[in-house]
């Protein structure tokens, strides 16, 4: 029993939300906290892989986001959008539903490959050199994009919305909350997966000692090809979400103070710990919005709760710990692998 | 002669990002840490200036300021940033660095909360000063020689050759005094250095002492060349330097000048022989390529793993 | 002992969200709430910043005279901050907080367009009139019936820059550097370039160079520029950048003119740039020497008030906050509910086909965006921006 | 075919020279000692085999494949384990963890497999968890199997790391100063295991060793090597008689 409470419970708690939010219990607003919510959830668990288990120190994942969020945006505006460059819409509005997966998945497929030029170098070298190889990729895929006029270039670019409208025309739920709540269990569950298997665990053994890993079967650049990979690519299905959302993005969305707010979510989670990683998302992202009467004082109190915080705790919220590992007796409830 | 314009330019702007990486360079050295907050001292320089300067010149509606002739207040302007910025990094040390680091916190925590009194000091300046940008009093007079449709302004020259002037005091203090003996050491191994007698953190606040205040003196300079002060204006350059001190190779003194003054070159270059609007796509590439060829950065030595 | 610390902060974690759901459920008075989605930290705080003083002015206007009339009965007005940080996704998050937490009639901003397009998105799909006062992107109001706008787009002050440009000048060629990374310089440069070309021959803008936006060296661009002898330099820039810009060239042994946008139009373009920029030219939305009337008043008021000549944007905003509180007016009564009040507000917002602001007279289409006339300035020696010419569609 | 090669193998590192025409064949099930003084290079020869390093003469042929140009982990999964000088467990997984992800080579199953929990990865999964418990089991580690390996003790940390090696079920296996750092009563404990281990599995055994007793009370054969050149080859009692290791170790006794 226990081996399912866990999905159950998700399950659940994603049809009372999906109802309440159609029922208009929360509004529109607490909606799309709730959609951030699960896009920082998907940033920031998919960075701490190669943060957190693999002991990087990669400051470029709003690259990957940005490569994702545009690839799947393209591939819904061309299929379902009329837009002045790219034309009139192959695809009946009827398949959005089938077809907007599959957007997503393209998006995140796109991110992954994107990856590449962060994993490649990682075979030669690390730390603080690679570290500023993720900050060129960022800055490259952003120039990139702003040198791009066929998608708008700096303008940004937008028409997303006729998906989720086709989508709604079909049936009128909250489609994007639970798109975005798929995406998230998916990203937690897949990362979850991974770390705990044989295979998964070679990436935590590269981060605490590459040579004895290497030397002890583990093929280190394989490992570390997929971790990047893996890791960007789920940026990119967070990005495709994020695009929807908004309907609409614009390359500097994506900087590089995007990476380091997800850089931030990391550390303040604990390295190497997915229930810090989404605790400290959503503790972001709470804070973000509760403290917007502030005004300018906002980024100022913001940095100085974090900093205290990691003085109350230096090795983040829950250090490399999980949540079952702290409170022994949920293991009696649900077993999450 | 347009080519020369372009070197004269990239040496210029090469040595802003030569001395904020110095500062960058010389924590990381001694303590492998990367004060990501190094580029929002370099901001607070910038201001601590134009305040002293003002204060000084009588300017801008400072009843009480001194009157001073700009000259004076140059001279007297530029010790007194370099010590008020050096405390502003030592309060920073002291108050958020320490404390992590005496807890044995992980090196990237320090990081991040380096970042994060970046954004306090950012934000924090917005907050308090309002959003009006302050504009530099002029403290020198601007000459403007031109040589064949080539113009350069004392200014210009003033800023490299202080970009020098710091680089060859630095290698000095490092290679050739005691206290740079024990920088280098504390480098090589943290725990054996208060053994051997060497109060290690005197050495630690010595070095943000020496980083802080090369980023005040950059601060001036930057204040006096592009007189738009805002508080954000150390976040994008501060972003670049530190890429250029480890393009360089961090840790060490000639990388982060070269570094610099390379960074300089290769931004100034690709808008030289290409359309400008490539410049960070082509910029960058080329950095990732150096990276891509030496792992370690031009100067940085590979870390011998002993099996 | 550590398990405890972590305890509590799962507990302090828990507590702020319970305290965040049920947060924002206020209560309506005699009251006319507007929210304000503004650009008070990020990139561009001074814009924000400019927008909220402005919009307090007029806030304490109307409430000193006892409040706004609607159908014969006062009600007071209530103005709701919300910073967007410049992101695009806050801006979104601004607007529905407004919308749906402050219930709010109507919302004005944001001002940049990064921020315009998508929370105007977010307004139109939740029936809330938005006017965004300085946004001159075409998307953001582009099929959008609750979307508004108060200033003229970029395709209309690109070819009044470029026909003033070779009438003052009697220039063949001209140069153009712009800010790749915002929106808004980017078009106007672009609008700038065909209209150039279209007036005075292909190639005859013999320079087309660009930065980013938090850069201060120009140097590499303007060597590029000054190399190619162009007989003027058009900067659609922001006027920080211009300021760093024209002492640049200057320094560079460039002596010809520069033609500028609606960005530079601001008080601190002066204290910034100084003796440079005077005699230069720039299109802008009013003329803030010379000015008369409503004008005049309000630059005189927000010049005490804050102590500086207020911007485009102030002025802008001030328009925008009125072209509102006018619909409001003309609705003729204020519903109860919340939703048919955005609706007969909206409605009365697409009635309005001509209005008369501080930055010209508005003529609306039924597109959501202004037909206006634009003026080209110079810069006395004084440091005031002095009429030149007028320039109507 | 003999299970490990090793013809003409000589290492420079710019103008030194580390391993100088160093060659060897081993069978199976044999145990055998390679000693030298310090900096003679017994350790670049692990590393050479290892695939740490690539030779700059000479091959090196496991049960009849050319290792050079293969990465370590090739020659790991080649049957080729081995352990460190200094301990390199990796601290922060616990022992039974640490016995598990040594056996990636034999995950034989993709990213897919994994994500879905097939058939395939769960039989993979059980067979090396089975593994790891019977080696624990085996080496009386079973108690510590969820401690932390810095947690432990020397002695255990170093049991940990040759249970680690050996659940790559190899049949050579290197051990590189395993008795260093052990007290009298550990050294005791760890000639009993490595005798254990050689009686138990089919597997070659070679060590660098400084001591003597270790040495000279498991292996049947010894190499002796100084400056990267072998200079005696023998059984035990040979090599105690043999001059030429006493003056490298001693120096000349000329004095």
């Amino acid at each position: 029993m226990q081996k399912h409470t866990f999905t159950i419970t998700m399950f659940a708690g994603m049809a009372v939300l999906a109802v309440l939010a159609q029922l208009g219990v929360i509004n529109q607003y607490l909606q799309s906290v709730i959609m951030l919510m699960g896009v920082n959830i998907i940033l920031c668990s998919s960075l701490n892989l190669v943060n957190g288990y693999m002991g990087e120190f990669s400051c470029g994942h709003g690259g990957f986001m940005c490569v994702g969020a545009y690839a799947s945006s393209l591939v819904t505006v061309l299929c379902f959008s009329k837009n002045h460059i790219l034309g009139a819409p192959l695809l009946p509005d009827s398949l959005a539903l089938l077809a907007f997966p599959l957007a997503l998945a393209a998006g995140a497929a796109v991110a992954a490959v994107a990856g590449l030029v962060v994993a490649v170098p990682s075979f030669k070298t690390r730390g603080d050199y690679l570290a500023i190889i993720t900050l060129a990729a960022n800055y490259i895929v952003i120039s990139a994009i702003d040198n791009l006029e066929i998608i708008g270039g700096p303008r940004g670019f937008m028409g997303m919305n006729a998906t989720v409208n086709a989508m709604n025309d079909l049936v009128q739920i909250p489609w994007m909350l639970l798109w975005v709540l798929g995406g998230t269990l998916f990203s937690v569950w897949i990362l979850r997966r991974f770390v705990s298997s044989t295979l998964g665990k070679g990436v935590p053994a590269i981060a605490q000692d590459e040579i004895a890993a290497e030397i002890m079967s583990v093929d280190t650049n394989r490992m570390k090809l997929i971790a990047f990979m893996l890791s960007s690519g789920l940026a990119g299905l967070a990005g495709g979400l994020f695009a929807h959302i908004l309907g609409y993005v614009n390359p500097h969305s994506f900087d590089i103070m995007k990476s380091t707010e997800v850089m931030v979510m990391v550390y303040l989670g604990g390295m190497g710990s997915l229930s810090g990683a989404t605790l400290s998302a959503v503790l972001f992202t709470v804070l973000l919005e509760v403290l917007r009467p502030l005004e300018i004082w906002k980024w100022v109190v913001i940095p100085l709760l974090l900093i205290l915080l990691m003085q109350f705790r230096p090795e983040g919220i829950m250090g490399n710990k999980e949540l079952s590992d702290l409170f022994p007796k949920l293991k009696k409830y649900y077993s999450f692998k | 002669m347009e080519f020369f314009q372009h070197v004269l330019n990239a040496l210029q702007f090469g040595s802003f990002y030569a001395l904020i990486a110095l500062g960058y360079t010389l924590v990381y050295g001694v303590l492998r840490l990367i004060n990501f907050a190094h580029g929002d001292i370099f901001m607070v320089g910038a201001y601590i200036a134009y305040f002293v300067a003002i204060m000084l010149l009588g300017a801008d509606g400072v009843a009480a300021g001194a009157g001073l002739s700009p000259g004076l207040t140059l001279a007297i302007t530029v010790p007194v940033t370099m010590i008020l910025t050096s405390l502003v990094g030592v309060t920073l040390e002291r108050t958020m660095y320490r404390p992590l680091r005496r807890k044995g916190a992980d090196r990237l925590y320090v990081v991040i909360t380096a970042l994060m009194a970046g954004l306090i000091l950012e934000n924090g300046n917005l907050a308090l000063l309002g959003a009006s940008r302050k504009s530099f009093p002029e403290l020198l007079q601007k000459v403007v020689w031109t040589f064949g449709g080539v113009s350069v302004t004392n200014l210009k020259v003033i800023v490299i050759v202080a970009a020098v002037v710091v680089f060859g005091l630095l290698q000095f203090i490092v290679t050739r005094t005691k206290i740079g003996m024990a920088m280098r050491g504390i480098s090589y191994d943290k725990f054996a250095i208060p053994l051997m007698g060497i109060p290690l953190d005197t050495i630690i606040v010595f070095t943000f002492i020496l980083g802080s205040s090369m980023a005040g003196l950059a601060g001036i300079l930057f204040a006096m060349s592009y007189p738009i002060l805002e508080p954000y204006m150390g976040a994008l350059i501060g972003w670049k330097a530190f890429i250029a001190a480890v393009v360089g190779g961090i840790g060490d003194i000639r990388g982060a000048i070269v570094g610099g003054f390379l960074l300089g070159f290769i931004e100034i270059g690709v808008v030289a022989v290409f359309p400008s609007t490539l410049r960070d796509l082509f910029a960058f590439s080329v950095l990732l390529g150096i990276l891509w060829l030496k792992p370690t950065g031009l100067f940085g030595v590979a870390k011998t793993t002993k099996i | 002992m550590k398990n405890m610390t972590v305890k509590v902060l799962l507990a302090v974690l828990a507590l702020a969200l319970g305290a965040f759901a049920l947060t924002g459920c206020g209560k309506d008075g005699d009251v006319i709430k507007i929210g304000f989605n503004l650009e008070l930290t990020g990139d561009i705080p001074k814009v924000g910043e400019a927008s909220k003083f402005a919009a307090e002015m007029l806030k304490e206007d109307i409430n000193a005279k006892g409040g706004l009339e609607v159908g014969g009965k006062k009600y007071k007005l209530e103005f709701v901050y919300q910073d967007n940080e410049a992101k695009a996704e806050s801006a979104v998050n601004a607007a529905l907080k407004l919308i749906t937490q402050d219930n709010v009639v109507a919302i004005i901003g944001p001002n940049s367009s990064k921020q315009a397009i998508p929370a105007g998105g977010a307004c139109n799909d939740n029936q809330t009139p938005m006017v965004s006062p300085w946004s001159t992107n075409p998307d953001t109001t582009k099929d959008r019936p609750w979307v508004f706008r108060a200033a003229f787009l970029d395709p209309f002050q690109g070819p009044v820059a470029a026909n003033f440009a070779a009438k003052q000048f009697g220039a063949k060629t001209s140069a153009v550097l712009f800010d790749i990374a915002n929106d808004y310089s980017k078009g106007l440069a672009e609008i700038f370039k065909t209209e150039w070309e279209k007036k005075s021959g292909a190639g005859t803008v013999v320079a087309f160079e660009s930065h980013g936006t938090k850069d201060q060296d120009f140097s590499a661009q303007l060597t590029k520029i000054v190399a190619a002898k162009p007989d003027f330099i058009f900067v659609p820039d922001n006027y920080n950048q211009v300021a760093l810009i024209i002492k640049q060239a200057r320094d560079l042994g460039y002596k010809g003119p520069f033609m500028g946008s609606d960005a530079w139009g601001s008080a601190e373009l002066m204290t910034l740039c100084g003796k440079e920029c005077i005699g230069q030219f720039f299109s802008t939305h009013y003329a803030a020497a010379g000015a008369q009337g409503a004008t005049k008043e309000f630059i005189d008021r927000y010049n005490e008030k804050y102590k500086y000549v207020p911007d485009d944007v102030a002025a802008l905003t001030w328009d925008a906050t009125r072209l509102v509180l006018q619909a409001i007016q003309e609705a003729g009564k204020v519903e109860k509910d919340i939703k048919t009040e955005r609706k007969i507000v909206r409605d009365a917002l697409a009635n309005i086909k001509e209005f008369a602001g501080i930055t010209g007279t508005m003529k609306f289409h039924g597109t959501g965006d202004p037909d206006k006339c634009a003026v080209v300035v110079q810069i006395s020696p004084e440091g005031k921006f002095e009429f030149k010419e007028s320039v109507c569609p | 075919m003999s299970l490990l090669e090793i013809k003409g193998l000589t290492c420079r590192f710019g103008g030194l020279i580390a391993v100088n025409d160093f060659n060897i064949e081993l069978g199976e099930r044999q145990m055998v000692a390679l000693i030298g003084p310090n900096g003679a290079g017994k350790t670049t020869v692990f590393n050479l085999i290892s695939g740490f390093y690539q030779p700059s003469e000479g091959a090196i042929t496991v049960l009849g494949k050319d290792t050079r140009g293969m990465r370590p982990h090739q020659v790991t999964s080649l049957g080729v384990a081995r352990t460190f000088q200094g301990i390199r467990l990796w601290g922060e997984m616990s022992v039974l963890d640490n016995i598990r992800v040594s056996q990636h080579y034999r995950c034989g199953y993709s990213l897919l497999d994994c994500f879905l929990r097939t058939r395939k990865y769960m039989l993979r999964e059980t067979e090396i968890e089975r593994t790891a418990w019977e080696l624990l089991e085996a080496m009386d580690l079973k108690d510590c199997a969820h401690e932390l390996p810095r947690n432990l003790s020397y002695g255990l940390q170093r049991r940990v790391e040759i249970a680690r090696a050996m659940s790559l079920k190899p049949s050579l296996l290197l051990l590189d100063e395993p008795a260093a750092g052990l007290n009298s009563a550990d050294v005791e404990g760890l000639i009993k295991l490595v005798r254990w281990i050689h009686d138990t599995y089919p597997v070659t055994i070679w060590m660098i060793e400084h001591q003597m007793k270790v040495v000279m009370s498991l292996c049947s054969h010894i190499k002796v090597i100084d400056f990267g050149a072998t200079i005696a080859d023998g059984s035990p009692a040979e090599i105690q008689a043999n001059p030429a290791v006493i003056k490298a170790y001693l120096g000349d006794d000329t004095i």
